[in-house]
């Protein structure tokens, strides 16, 4: 068998071309944000297992090249994005404040949520990130909303709704699929193949091998990628936000990626095998990007580790924010439950 | 926006309309004057909805304004849901309120919570209109009576007009309530007419309405069973018993302080809604007025006439038997003001 | 265009070979079993504009073919059937009782459901008639249960599921064939596509052309053929109860038929033409039927006629039988809620 | 089938185990005896359910009969509801009880009104279970506590145990009532210990169960509130306050007699639970008391202590605040019975 991420490789002549439009100065700010996100998951786990958050949280380790090259293909604060339960990474990708986005998953007022989210709702409705969400596919109606709404106020946004293989099995993905492609909404319905919801992996889901197939139910053009390579990422979402915008309607896109960590933390993991885990480890898409930017001449080693400790340090930063930031008064429990 | 439109103005003699005319018109002026508002629904364009609510909207606002969608519950409230987030004012319409069955994650996880859980920060300001309720024969599955669900879940707001009037005027404020609004409205009140402004006008949410004053019980009565009480109360008259009947016309939030001092006032109360007695919105009610100061008011047993704990049959006889009728609502105010209980 | 009733005729040749190996009898059967469901369904009419029976009702005028090639092609009785709310026709090719139905159609203590179901809710349990659908679509995943009996019960029975073009756009769609097919459960889905869901065609509920082509998303194999030639019809279904039969799991058909009423009585049919009317009233299913009984030499006209006439009096019994039956008793009234 | 076990039997002093495996240890033996039952819900077989309760079992009895599902919990539920019309013992498992808002119309359209539609030649004996509540930090749309709702469907009963013992019982009871029946775990429940026996017992459907006898307050309780309430309890015996705590066991049918009668012996009413208060299984509670013989023996105002009206936040602190907790109880009830109100 042809592992999925060389099955869906990015063509070498247009990945080098991606990277050449980039540039160096986007490619370090790719790693940098790849970087961090796997520090601020690292730092979730760890926060979790001293009892600092409570609550469930699910870790995007090893999907970092999917939240940036996507977030990176569209206009983050422009365009709307409607984010699912493993959101940490998109949220970050979109440019979100990383100390407020900790001191959400902290509890802390000074959250975006002030406390009220916590990790599963991360929200930044300034910047059109329309949150995360608790109900697998629960954002999938919501993006035929945010895209008819685009329509009607006839601006050239795009709403980007992400969700995962385990998703792609509830009603709600099929109800917003059509509607969305009956009425030509500018959305990029993108579907993160991780290989299993929760313990159930794709290959007992479902029938069918790739969910992007399903885009023909509904007259939806699909694109399917390796989400370990942050270039193929960008490229295929860049095509499909360019074809929404061209009005050709709603766009699937199917990322095939892996997470590393358990689904949430009761997760023992009964359902796979290492083996399997480390053939996914070896396509980690930081190193993997890393040395692509090296070979390009657009980094040196250290260059790498610097733009690594960095983020780290951005990491450290945002726990020293949130560790400062006030717990919500009770007195204000009841806030924010109406307009 | 609220203020722009007149509070509880008194409806014009002669301007007599039905429940569904009052609606249409409000609609149709409502979109007049803000083009952030727009409807979604099954069946609402060509075809004008499956009630006529909406009939002929379409040929004036196109189809974009006045949107048919395909038999997709948890995707039209979606587009609600997503609209309203995002600057627009849609009021969908559940073609039965039974529908809403495939819909609750989607108000209840999503337009419910959103505001809460992103810290106060975004809003949902969408109106869902459903039909509800039994008396068409059409049984079980499209007969239902609902609004107790919405009630229980914070952050969604109740509505529930007894007549064209105030159809008219809680749904202007229904829309510019900046919440999301659940919109029940009454298949048979839909025929019944009385005078209603031809202008817009707003009546608050929130504002329970004394009907009819009186002095020997309490009813507390939601939708057509207002028009029910209203009628068992002309009947009653003329034994001499005087009945109180009081719309809250939200049921959440409820307006505590009209219905408690009602309650001081005649010392007897009994509450009159179809939906399914048990688990229902009378509950909600009998709490509230057992636990108030009202309380040591009360001459009697609190009661209730709730539709019985059943589906609605077929049958048009067992199907008229399954809800308050007007001769219940007669029989039981009579017996809890004679002390029958 | 081609119409589609003729873009997916049954191969001339092949309706030769299926009316054979029917023969006479069965022949003759089937053309009554079309004359009774178009004769219940116009008393039906002609009871709702008398007042004699209220709420709501759905004709399958014009979809004759469906139901009867369909019943018989599987084992009535023995399999399962899930019917919708267009679903009278369905009933009495599945073979249940005429008199009760249509005692139930009024409301009677006779009717099948002691008149608590109505129109859209009758079912003859004894039968594996279970019961038509007030909910679109909402037989769907009842089918799943039903199919996941079967097979943990070890029959060799199947479970047929019918619904409409309007109900394969429901979440339930998607999530039922998905679970039926990963599963492999004997459930023949089964949408008569008549063109409209009340008032919304199917060309503006969906951007794309056939219904069984959904089929593809869950590796469920589907055929289209046309709904107006009952030969067709059963040869399709048999086809697809052998499949499901030997184990391969669910099939999708679509029968492609029109309805001649509107949805229900209170349809104006602003959303379609006189023209497109008339078109597929010329491809009424039970004189083309008929008219090859005939040529086959199985019957003579007259015969056609004595079948006809037989039919409309078997409703005019029922109707008798009908009026004849009590009414529930109020005392009743909170009777089989709860087992 | 239910004669075949002892009903209500004392529980054995030394055999204490938690509510995960009493319930795991009854789905187990119900199993093994009878080859109608089988289990069906999202990640139950070798991840155990989300929260342990069918860990084990998919070893013992395969993939057929502890089934892993996608996830499609409309169609899940249906796999309960047509599987049950023909002749299984399904028991679904609805991972948090949230997501049930994704299967209301297979449980209240089909699955409750299948059989009074088919004028009551059908059943469905089905049981649904599951995981409600806050405390674990898994905020709004993780939290809810909607049994009221189910409540108010004829044709469903609504069982929510208190604790190990009763899990075990009630869901003998349940698996063999003949109807659908929702069956609520509360998810801190689910930790807590007590002695249970080791054989398969029943603990009937519709009985309230009187967990402390008391003269001076009834409280009625449900779920993990029976728990708080006991400790709540033994805090106040100290100060010479007896507490009455009524388990009614199963919402609907509810045992109107045990709690009136409680309330006619104490002539306080206090009702606990965690559900959102507003249309909540109190005020159901409260207008049957109102409503009741009891009526006249209330000395005190009715008073409720359900959830506040909110979503459940995610911080731990404010989590806590939003629903009932042990010093809340003692000090509504303290008032009440001293004569607060
Ligand atoms: C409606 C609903 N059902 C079930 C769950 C529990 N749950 C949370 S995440 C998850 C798995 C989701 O899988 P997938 O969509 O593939 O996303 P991934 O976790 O793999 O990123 C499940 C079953 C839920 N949150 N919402
Ligand atoms: C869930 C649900 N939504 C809407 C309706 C109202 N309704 C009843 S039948 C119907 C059209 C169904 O169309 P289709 O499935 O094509 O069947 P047809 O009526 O054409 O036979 C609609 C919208 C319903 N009964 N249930
Ligand atoms: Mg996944
Ligand atoms: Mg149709």
């Amino acid at each position: 068998m042809i592992h999925p991420s060389q099955e869906y490789a990015l063509d070498p002549k247009r990945a080098k071309q991606v990277l050449k439009e980039l540039g160096p100065e986007t490619g370090r700010k790719f790693l940098e944000t790849m970087y961090t996100i796997r520090a601020f998951e690292e730092k979730a786990e760890e926060l979790y297992g001293l009892g600092k958050v409570h609550g469930t949280m699910h870790l995007s380790i090893g999907q970092e090249a999917s939240a940036v090259g996507t977030s990176n293909a569209v206009r983050k604060g422009y365009d709307y994005l409607l984010n699912h339960h493993r959101g940490h990474g998109h949220c970050i990708a979109w440019g979100s404040d990383i100390d407020r986005m900790m001191a959400e998953f902290m509890g802390k007022e000074t959250g975006f949520c002030r406390g009220r989210g916590g990790s599963m709702h991360i929200a930044d409705i300034e910047n059109n990130n329309l949150g995360a969400q608790g109900i697998v596919a629960g954002s999938l109606p919501i993006s035929v909303g945010v895209g008819l709404s685009i329509k009607l106020r006839q601006t050239d946004q795009i709403c980007l709704v992400i969700f995962g293989d385990g998703g792609s099995n509830e009603g709600a993905f099929h109800e917003s699929l059509n509607m969305a492609s009956i009425w030509k909404l500018p959305v990029l319905f993108l579907c993160e193949n991780n290989q299993y919801g929760m313990s159930m992996s794709v290959k007992r889901s479902m029938n069918i091998e790739n969910i992007a197939d399903r885009g023909a139910s509904y007259g939806i053009p699909s694109r399917i990628y390796d989400g370990n390579d942050v270039l193929a990422v960008y490229d295929a979402v860049k095509w499909a936000a360019d074809t929404i915008r061209s009005g050709k309607g709603p766009v699937l896109l199917e990322a095939k990626t892996y997470r590393w960590r358990g689904h949430s933390k009761s997760d023992r993991q009964l359902y796979r095998t290492r083996e399997e885990l480390k053939e996914w480890q070896a396509l980690d898409p930081i190193p993997r990007f890393a040395a692509r930017l090296v070979e390009a001449g657009y980094l040196k080693d250290s260059d790498v580790e610097t733009i690594r400790a960095g983020a780290y340090q951005t990491i450290e930063n945002a726990v020293a924010y949130a560790e400062a930031s006030p717990e919500p008064d009770v007195a204000t429990l009841m806030e924010g439950i109406y307009a | 926006m609220l203020e722009k439109f007149p509070v509880n103005p008194p409806a014009p003699e002669g301007r007599v309309i039905t429940c569904v005319e009052a609606l249409r018109e409000g609609l149709r002026q409502l979109m007049e004057q803000d083009p952030s508002i727009f409807l979604i629904g099954e069946d609402i364009g060509v075809y004008g909805g499956a009630f006529g609510v909406t009939a002929g909207l379409v040929d004036q606002f196109g189809e974009e304004r006045v949107r048919d969608t395909p038999i997709s519950e948890a995707a039209l409230t979606g587009a609600c849901v997503g609209s309203a987030l995002t600057g627009m004012h849609p009021i969908g319409e559940m073609q039965f309120s039974d529908f809403v069955v495939l819909a609750m994650e989607q108000l209840v996880m999503q337009a419910a919570k959103i505001r809460f859980m992103f810290g106060g920060k975004a809003s949902v300001p969408m109106v869902m209109r459903l039909a509800a309720g039994s008396g068409t024969g059409a049984a079980a599955q499209h007969s239902e009576n609902l609004e107790n669900w919405f009630v229980h879940v914070p952050g969604l707001k109740v509505v529930m007009p007894s007549n064209a009037y105030e159809a008219k005027g809680l749904l202007v404020s229904a829309v510019y309530d900046g919440n999301p609004v659940m919109f029940f409205e009454n298949k048979l009140m839909y025929k019944t007419s009385c005078a209603v402004p031809e202008e817009l006008y707003s009546i608050p949410l929130g504002k329970a309405n004394v009907a009819r004053a009186g002095k020997d019980l309490t009813i507390v009565a939601t939708s057509i069973m207002v028009q029910r009480s209203l009628e068992a109360a002309r009947q009653l008259a003329a034994e001499g018993i005087e009945l109180e009947v009081v719309d809250p016309r939200t049921l959440n939030p409820l307006d505590d302080e009209t219905l408690v001092n009602s309650v001081i006032k005649t010392g007897k109360l009994l509450i009159v809604h179809e939906a399914v007695q048990t688990g229902g919105f009378g509950g909600e009610v009998a709490a509230r007025i057992a636990a108030s100061p009202a309380f040591g008011y009360l001459e009697a047993p609190i009661r209730r006439l709730g539709g019985k704990d059943m589906p609605i049959p077929y049958n048009r006889n067992l199907e008229k038997h399954a809800v308050p009728q007007v001769e219940d609502i007669v029989e039981e105010a009579r017996k809890l003001v004679r002390g029958a209980y």
